[in-house]
Parts: C-alpha cells; structure tokens; sequence
C-alpha cells in the first residue's frame, strides 16, 4: 500500500533522475552509450534525458565499446564527468583495457594529478532466459581489479543516492544494476526494489553495507537481487523460529569489512549469496574477509549459494537450477545446522 | 551471373521457410507473454531477434556454400542458418531450449551451433569474425576445401574486433568473404548515426581487397556478388568484403516499439518485402510457374509446422544436465 | 650440482620442448602471436621452433590480439590445435571477449558438438619494475570465469608436462607462466624453477595440486614464483622448529581442493601467498574453499600475503614493498601465532 | 608551408634535447645491468623503449601546439613528451623511480602524465586513441579551445581500439588528428607482415577523413603536413589521419639484439640519420649558423644533464607511498 508521501520508483527511474538532477546543475556530466538516446536504454535508465538535455548530452554512440568508454575516461581527464553504458556487462569483454588498465589506472599513473570523474553503468544478472553472453554479473571480475569504485543497487533509494555519489566522485565508479530489479515490465519485476524516493537530490556514502533486516542466529551476506532472495529467506526462516540478518553489501569497492564482520560476530553464522559465478569471486572473498579476521566468531563452517562455475545456459529448467533463490538459501541454513 | 532456374527455387524455398519459422516463432514467443508482456515466460523466453526482410543476403550467399564451408552468424542467425542447412528440428528444439535442441537447451536462439553444416553463431556483436577467419586459416593450412563467411550487421562494422580480422584475413590472404548485412539500424541507432561512411564496403580498401555493395536487397545480384567474392576464396585470391542493403522488416528485438524509426519507413519496407517481389520476378520471368511457387510455400510452411512440432513435443534437458559439457568430453 | 643424468631445462626451454616435440608428431599444432617467429617470443618460450617448423606453423601476428585469438578458436573448432600467445597477460582487456565469452564457451553452446582445443600462453607477474600495464597476473580474472582451465607451472618440470597435457586437452586451456622463472637471464632468475626435464615427452595431469614440501606445523598455499617464496619462507621456519607444508596449486581450473583441505586437516594452519591482487581472487578462494567445508580442523585464522588492492608501482621500493616475499611470510607466520 | 627560422630552431633545439636525453638514459639503464643483464637493476629498470631516429615526427608536430592542446603518446614516448613541453626534471625523475618524478615514481617510463600541458601516455597499444578522442569531444562540448592529437605506432594501426577511435573521431567531426609513426616495425614483426596495406594513410578512407602520407622522416615536410590537419582541426573541419614514415635507430626496447632486421637496414638508416641531416639543411639554408647550432646543442645538453642530475639526486619515494593516490584525492 502506497502510504501518502510515498514516491516509489523503479529502479531504472531513480537513476535517470539522479543523472537529471545532476545535469541540471553541472553543465559537464554528459550521458554516452548504445541506445540512450531516443531508446531511452534498453533497461529504461536513461529515459527521458534525451528530451531534456538533447542529443550533444545525451549521445549514442556507435558499437565501438573501447572508443566510447576510453573516449570518457579523455573527457574525464579534460574536466568533463561523463556517465557511460555498458549495455550488458557480458560485453565488457571487448573493452576491459579501456576500463582496468586505463579508467581505473590514470590517476594512479597520474600520481593523482589527473581526475577521472566517471560512471561507468552496467547491466548485470540473468533469470530470464538470455542466455551465456548475456545474462552475467561477473561483479568478482571488476570487484579484483584495483582502481575503481563498484557498487550495486538492491532498491530505487540507493539507486538515486549511489548514482549521485558516482556522479559526483572525482574517481571512476562502476555502477552495476541488476536487470531483474530495473522494474522494466518486460523483464519481470522484483517489487522490493520500487521504494520510496525522495524528489530532491541526495548522496549515499560509497563504501557503505547496509543492514537490510536484523537478526541474531546468522548472517546472510548479499548485493543486488540476492538481497531480495536473501529477504524472502529470511522471512521463511522467521517462520521456522530463526532470525537471519541481511546484510546487503551496496559496494563492492570499497567493500564494508567492518559491517559484515560485525554481524558475523554477532550471528556466528554466515551465508554468502552470489548471483556471479561462485569460484574466485565474491562469495569466496566475503568468507575469507571474515575468516581471515577471525574463526572464533564463527559457530559452523559458512555457506556460499552463487551461480556454479558454468556458462549461463538458455533452458529456463537449467538457468532456474544454477541460480541461488530463496529455497537455496533455506536449504544451506538447514546443511549449516544439520551439521 | 543470374542463379539457375534450381537455385532460384533453393533460394525461394529457402526464404519462404525462414520467413515462416520466423512468423512461427513470432507467434509463439507471445504465448504466455500476454496479458502482461515478460520476457522471462512463455515457451521461448529470452530476447528473440527475428530475421524477416533479410532473408536475400542468407540464401545469396549460402547459395554458393557447401556444408563444408565455414558460416559465423550473428545475434540474427536464422536465416542464415536455415539457408546454411542447419537442421531445422534440432534449431527450432533449441530455440524451445528442449533437450533435442542443438546443444540440448545450453544455447538457445543466440547460440545455434550445428558442426555437421559448420555452423556457429554469438549473441556478441562481430565475434564472428576471428572465428571464420581462423577456419579459413585452417583449411589453408590443412590443405582442405571450404571457404569461411562471416556474416554481420552494418553496426558490427565500427567494433575493433571486426577490423583486427578483416587485416588478418587480408594479410594472411585466406578463403574468407565478410558479408554485411546493411539493414541501417543498429538497434535504434542509425547507420548515419554510427558510422563515418556512407557505405562499408569502402572500407575494404584499408585491406587492400575488393569491396562490392549490393543495393536493393535483391537475391539476384546479392547471388552474383557473392558468387564473384565466393570464387575468389576458393581460387586462393584472398579475402573479400560484400556489402549488401537488407530491410530489417521486424523490430530489433521482440517487444521493440520501434519509436526511433522515421514515420513510413518501415511501410516503405513492407512494401519492398524481398519475398513477394522475387515470386513475382520469377513468375514474370517463367522461371517458375504458380503451382510450383505453390507447391514450395506449401513444402516450406509443413517443414515449419514439424520442426516447430518436433520443439514442442521434445522433453526438457534435465535440470541438472546444467553442469556438463562445459569442457570437451 | 648437477647430477649425472641430469637435464636441467629452464621453463622458457620446457615449454618450447613440449611444443616442439607435440608439433613433430601432430601436424595440426601450430602457434601463433606477436614476437613468437624470429624473436622466439619475449620470453623465450617458443625460441627455435620458426627455423625447424617454418613460418607457415609459426605465424607472427599483427598486433590484433582479438582477431587472432578469435582465428585460434575457429582454427581449433575446425580440427588444428592452435597455441596462441598473449604476450603479456596484462594485455587480456583487448581481447578478453575471444578468451571468456568465446574460446571459453563455445563448447558449452554447442552442448558439446564443438570440441575447442587450444592453449593460450600468457606471461604473468613483475617484480622488475615493469609497472602497472606490464607486471600484472590476474589469476584470479581468469579462473573465475567458467569453461577454461588454467594452469600456472612453478618449474620447468612441471611446465613441459603441463603444456604436453594442455596441447592434448580438447578443451581450451590458459597457460600462465611467470616471467620470474622463465630463466630468461635479463629478468634475473628464480633457480629453483630451472630443474631436470626428461627428454621423452610426458604430460602431467591438469588439476592436480602438488606438495612441494612436505610439512606439519602449517600449509602455505601458493603458486608460480610464490611456490619459491613459500619454500623460501618454511626453509627460514625450519631453522626455527617450525614445519611448514607448502602447496603448489600448478592448477587453478580445476582446483584441487581436496589436496588443500587435507593439508590444512593435517596442519590446522593456512597461509596463502599470491602474487594478483588480494581482493577476490585466488587468497580469498583458497581460504574459502577451506573453511566452507570444515572450520573445526583451524586452529587458527587462515592469512594470506597478497598483493595489495593497489595498481603495480614502477618503483623498485614501492614495486617490492607491494611484492609477496618470503619475510612477510615468515612474518604472517609470526602474527598467526602470536595471536 | 616551412616552418619559420624561429621554428626550425626550437625544432632542432627539440630534437637535439630528445636524443641527448635518451643517449643520457641508455648510459644510465647499463648501470648495474654488468656484466650481467637483469632488467630489474640499476637506477633505470624494467623496460626502455628509446626514441633515437623519430624526433621529427614529434617536433614536426607539437611544433603546433599549445599547452593546452592534448596529446596522448605511446609507449615510446620521451620524445613526443619533450617536443610537447613535458617538465624534464620531473619526467627524468619518474623515469628514475623517484618521489619527485612526475607520479611520484608510480608510473615510469610507459606512465608519463603530465597535467599542466595535457601529456599522457600508455603501455598498451592503441590505447590513447580513445582518451585523445574524449578530449577533442570534451573540448567541442565545453567551447574550449585545443585540438588533441593521438600519437601511435604503425603496429597500433591494426588494433580494433584504433579502428574505433577513428570512426567515432569522424562520426562526430572533432578536433581530433591521428599520427602514425610509421617506423616498419611492431618489435620483430615487419609492418608488410603484419599489415594487409602498404601504407596507412589510406585507411582514412574507411573514416571519411584525409588521410596523408610524409616520407623520409623529414621533419620540414612533417611540419607542413601535421599543420595542415592540426589547422583543419582547429578550424572545426573534423580530423585528419597523418602516417609519417620514420626510423627507429635502437632496438625495440633496450636490451633487444634486432636479429630480425635485414643485414645492412639499420645502417642505412644511421646514414639519414635526422639530426645531422637538419642540421646540414639549415646550414644550407641559412636559415641557422654554425655558432648558434653549437649554441642550441650546447644548452639542450646542459638542460639534459641538470634533468638527470634532478633525477638523480632526488629521493626515493616512501615505500608504503605505493598505497596512495589509488583513488582521486
Ligand atoms: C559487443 C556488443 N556490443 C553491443 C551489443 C548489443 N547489441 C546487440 S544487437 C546490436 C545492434 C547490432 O546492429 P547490427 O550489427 O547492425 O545488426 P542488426 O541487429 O541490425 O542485425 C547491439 C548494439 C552486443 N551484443 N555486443
Ligand atoms: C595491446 C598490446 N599488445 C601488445 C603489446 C606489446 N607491444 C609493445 S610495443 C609493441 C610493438 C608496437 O609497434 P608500433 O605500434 O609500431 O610501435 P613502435 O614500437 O614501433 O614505436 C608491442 C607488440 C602491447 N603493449 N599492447
Ligand atoms: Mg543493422
Ligand atoms: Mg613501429
């Protein structure tokens, strides 16, 4: 139920409106990508700005991926702050140069005597049958590679405020959104991410993990749509008399140790859920994070539930299988607890 | 060169049947999508990138191909598949995502792989190319017969990927045509939007090789360019850039509302459409009479009905069945 | 000293061996990448084999990484093996998408019909101030993406056995060796890595962990040049009572955990050393994949001596206080215990 | 249109500084490398990719340039760098590792970024192309003035990242122009191997741009060329492609015995060696003295050697400093 002041916006709203707002009170933030233009994006973020801003702000661009976003990182450098789109993150494999060996290096070169003030934004995550070149989250692959900020929405309220922070930052941010939360219909819809969001500009804090429900008997650690898968869990294992805590990571880069570290202490209990590939990737880093600092905290080995090491297939039975959801995450806790 | 009275029926059989298995899968890409479209339902969800209008380039092309020959295809692959002969059952399995399918549901409509026909394809644009080059470099280097063609919309030409091959290609002086299929659009960008030149096949000239575009999506000279092109593969003459202005009759994706497009172009299309007209020449030119046009039609429209029927009926893959095939058994 | 039967061989001449060798007996070997002709490649590893196989099997490229890694797979699909070169791994962002969303999968896509095998050789790591586009290994980028295996020999023993297992795999398989121990003079040389190879050809099994020293008292867990660090470290805890089990993981796809968790079962301790970037990549991982299956066997909490989430510095002093190396191995033994 | 006497001094004085530097920096990189040679000793390690043979493309010019106009540069950058008015104190210093160098020592001889007259470079082939164009699109969107000019190696030509820049350059008409120090050699591999053309320039067609051609490393004949497109530029008539045929004089990078190159190639070269054959034309020409030749090379030395004495002379940076300066401040 809608309460009276409430404003609920999509995800894919909340970040043209932050992109809005900026642009309307810094003449440098500039929009670049396949598609943003009169499509609006494909996964709608950009909707609107053309009308707006016209096409010298808002540019479509040709399917030239390292050209556009190595042509941002000049701009950036040149006092420009531009927003780029990746469409699908699957693509980054065309222009990753572009993106960890020079968006994210130059001020490192630089000695920090270039800024590079720019968001690159991407669409991450599958559920939908688009299959193995387009339904990755690969956040482990731009989560290891220093010298960009990550950072990935559950909800239309961090949407705004991280996308504001990026906006804002004078170093490069790569802003991931999760297609199945975008609140674009054709994709389905995850209600929990259309919230409330304030007309009026705000920043959130990069670097930041937030709790997302409280709990004592263990921690389930997540980011984007597995925040929500994490929720529903939670809600079932309230149900059998157990009180999960969520922590939804927000960033990646810089990732909130302390935060998880605490709730782990707390619950002695963690379970890590990935929607990215479970190997070498985020779900291995948050259990090292909290083992590494400390084993006494922890009452049972932790869990990971993230996406096994294989391609994402087509068939929705065999997606459907690899992909963490709620049940998944019920059954760990009882694995944990069997045990 | 005009195609022979039997190719030109190849070539018709051939663009009714995809464009049929493309009205088939149109319709039935809405099951279960309505009232409220999303994309994740239905017997074929996913992204779902019909070919109709461009079926021409296909058959010109895959007229001159043998099952030998190498074919990279695009996001857009049926009809370059069907004209291809990749088997129509296990395609239209796969695009169902059943355990029949070509790869047994891994791939779907992005990803027809069938090795008997030498057929592959990625849901990434230009990926195409290194591959088809690198199959021409093998069958110089094993000494064995076949060509390679790349085929790839007009956008994929401005990606690095497409450069870096068509220079390999030229250097290395291989058995590989790239045919672009100009349909003007990449998704809602324009090819006036996009790239530098008017036209692409200029660009052969940055790889020192013949660069020929074919107007009018007419199968007839798109035949005869890729013939000429073709021939010169297979004599050892190198590389070659083809051209060809195409008509993308559907939406980029299904769903796409198309707002982009200028008011009539696409009427202006329909009115084109590639598969009245070529009855009507061959009509008009006796080299075919209405009985056999009919009789192809009706040949095409039942291999479509079974191939769709063999997808529906076949089972799913186990759920579990996710896990394998991931390395070479 | 060399012993009488003795062939010591440097990685670099192990490698050209293997290929060599596979190349006289099968006619659809060939190699192909910048600098691997007359050069024999940067890092010696394909010297020699342009004058005996010629330049029709020994193929100089032009600098278009995308398109002749994309040529190797259509090449490997039409039944050759090619060997491709990335000269420096660093190098990956140009063409990450022919290697992860292409070589990686087509054996996937074509639900198997399509066999892929290839092997792409890549050179990983710094140390000689080479700075930041040209010392990197991002191990952990790579074996975190599903459908290629990875390998990362430490000595020249294992670096001709690797590469004959690679060249006969029909899957496609990631070869990445250390610059550090090719026994190229001028980047100084790890003697450890330049061991006896048998002439006959012989091919090791690929995802089999090695122990490279057998101890009690703690397991580090490396690989590459970090092995040399790790026995380098538990040599110096010898001399201190201690007895440290070292790991060689030789394969990162697949990952051998079982070796590691029985060592870390007999141990109770773990240390992971590894020359990439800390955060999600392989530190994380190896401790991952031990505590999620048996937190009760550590005594204590698992460290890991990594690179720091940092670009590599040119400077030597900067460059070196960013280096794993033996002393802050030794010194995270310290720190583990004094705990 | 030659460059003016004034010109022609501050090119030669550009030159003679540049190769004076790099002479200074391969004495220097022996250091501590004998009787053995580890890349990773001496005061100069990692690799060195000298510039000796190519001043007249760098000279010929940023001899048009302003401060604020922006160059990206390759891997092989000290000359460009010089010729673009780069602090040489600083950049020495960041060759050396040092904390006064340009980053503090975090990037050095591949990693030369200089704020104050828009100077970068890149390890990675073809990579500046893209900086060099958002800089020309930056300065056209905000009205400011300055032109960006991206510097690559004839091998960079055939990677897809250059492919792309051009198209977007030219798709978007910026101020934009592309040099291509065409030296015939990507390390061992010939520019005939490895390019499916002879000559670049030609590939501006592919973009719909000029492109030009300057043989025999002339730095008078570069001057001309560069000043038209840079003006073109300037003017708002979009980019321009300038391949320029130099000569590379050292190896690939120090250290590399060349046994690729055809007996007889570098000697040949050495006798058209640049700057001696300036020098003789400006004699000739009148356009210099004697007196004031001796003078120009008196004090770039003086300026080359106070910049390795800076370098020298200066600290090492802090180790733990290599956390820093990750993100921006
Ligand atoms: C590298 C890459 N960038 C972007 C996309 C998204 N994408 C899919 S189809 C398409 C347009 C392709 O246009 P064109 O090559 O002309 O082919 P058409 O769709 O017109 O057949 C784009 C941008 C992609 N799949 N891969
Ligand atoms: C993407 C990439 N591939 C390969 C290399 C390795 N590499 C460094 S310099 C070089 C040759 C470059 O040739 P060219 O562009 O002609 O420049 P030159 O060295 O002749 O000045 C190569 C292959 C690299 N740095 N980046
Ligand atoms: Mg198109
Ligand atoms: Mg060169």
């Amino acid at each position: 139920m809608t309460k009276p002041n409430e404003r609920k916006l999509t995800i894919a709203r909340a970040m043209a409106e932050a992109v809005a707002q900026e642009m309307r009170i810094d003449p440098t933030v500039f929009v670049m990508g396949e598609d943003i233009g009169a499509l609006g994006g494909v996964y709608g973020n950009t909707r609107g700005l053309l009308d707006e801003f016209g096409t010298e702000r808002v540019r479509d661009t040709p399917i030239s991926e390292t050209a556009f976003i190595g042509a941002a990182v000049g701009a950036a450098q040149d006092g420009m702050r531009p927003v780029v789109e990746l469409m699908f993150v699957d693509f980054f494999g065309v222009c990753f140069d572009a993106i960890y060996n020079l968006m994210a290096k130059n001020i490192y070169f630089s000695g920090g005597s270039f800024r590079v003030p720019m968001v690159l934004m991407t669409s991450t995550g599958g559920g939908y049958s688009d299959a193995g070149q387009h339904s990755q989250c690969v956040y482990g692959t731009f989560a290891h590679l220093p010298g960009m900020k990550v950072v990935a929405p559950s909800n239309a309220y961090d949407a705004k405020g991280l996308m504001t922070a990026a906006l804002r930052d004078d170093s490069p941010v790569v802003y991931m959104y999760h297609k199945g939360l975008q609140g674009m219909g054709w994709l389905g819809t995850e209600p929990g991410a259309t919230v409330h969001v304030p007309e009026e500009s705000y920043a959130l804090e990069i670097g930041k993990a937030k709790i997302a429900r409280a709990g004592s008997d263990v921690t389930i650690v997540s980011l984007g749509i597995g925040v929500h898968h994490a929720l529903k869990a939670a809600a079932r294992l309230a149900e059998q008399g157990v009180s999960a805590e969520v922590v939804d990571l927000v960033s990646l880069v810089p990732l909130d140790r302390e935060t998880i570290r605490a709730s782990v202490a707390k619950t002695g209990r963690l379970i890590v859920v990935d929607e990215d590939y479970m190997s070498y990737g985020v779900s291995g880093e948050i259990i090292a994070s909290v083992t590494e600092h400390d084993i006494s905290v922890l009452k049972a080995a932790p869990k990971r539930v993230a996406f096994p090491d294989v391609p994402i297939p087509f068939a929705r039975v065999m997606e459907q299988f690899c992909l963490p959801d709620p049940d998944k995450i019920v059954a760990a806790w009882e694995q944990m607890t069997a045990a | 060169m005009s195609p022979t009275r039997d190719e030109q029926h190849w070539m018709y059989r051939m663009m009714v049947t995809s464009r049929r298995f493309e009205e088939a899968i149109a319709k039935i890409y809405f099951e279960g999508k309505t009232p409220v479209f999303n994309m994740a339902k239905g017997p074929i969800p996913g992204e779902m990138h019909l070919s109709d209008g461009q079926e021409p380039v296909a058959v010109g092309v895959c007229a001159h191909l043998e099952p030998h020959d190498v074919v990279t295809a695009t996001h857009r692959p049926h009809h370059q598949a069907i004209a291809k002969g990749v088997d129509l059952d296990r395609m239209a399995a796969e695009i169902f995502g059943k355990a029949t399918g070509l790869s047994g549901g891994r791939g779907g409509h992005m990803h027809i792989f069938d090795a008997d026909v030498n057929f592959a394809c990625s849901g990434i644009i230009a990926q195409g190319m290194g591959p088809a080059v690198g199959a021409a470099l093998s069958r110089k280097m094993q000494g064995k017969p076949g060509v390679a063609v790349a085929f790839v919309g007009e956008g994929a030409v401005n990606q690095g990927g497409w450069h870096e091959a068509m220079n390999l290609a030229a250097v290395w002086q291989l058995p590989f045509v790239c045919v672009i299929e100009d349909n003007a659009w990449g998704i809602s960008v324009s090819k006036r939007a996009s790239t530098a030149v008017a036209h692409n096949h200029v660009r052969a000239a940055a790889y020192g090789i013949p660069g020929v575009r074919v107007e009018g999506n007419d199968p007839y000279a798109i035949h005869a360019a890729a013939g000429e092109a073709i021939a010169r593969a297979r004599a050892g003459e190198g590389p070659s850039l083809l051209e060809v202005e195409t008509f993308r009759l559907a939406g980029h994706f299904m769903g796409d509302a198309e707002g982009y497009r200028p008011e009539g172009e696409k009427d202006a299309l329909f009115a084109r459409d590639p598969i009245p007209a070529m009855r009507a020449r061959m009509l008009d030119e006796g080299s075919a009479t209405e009985a056999e046009l009919a009789g192809i039609e009706a040949a095409a429209a039942a291999r479509v009905d079974a191939a769709i029927a063999f997808a529906r009926e076949s089972a799913d893959p186990a759920p579990e069945d996710a896990l394998t095939r991931v390395f070479a058994a």
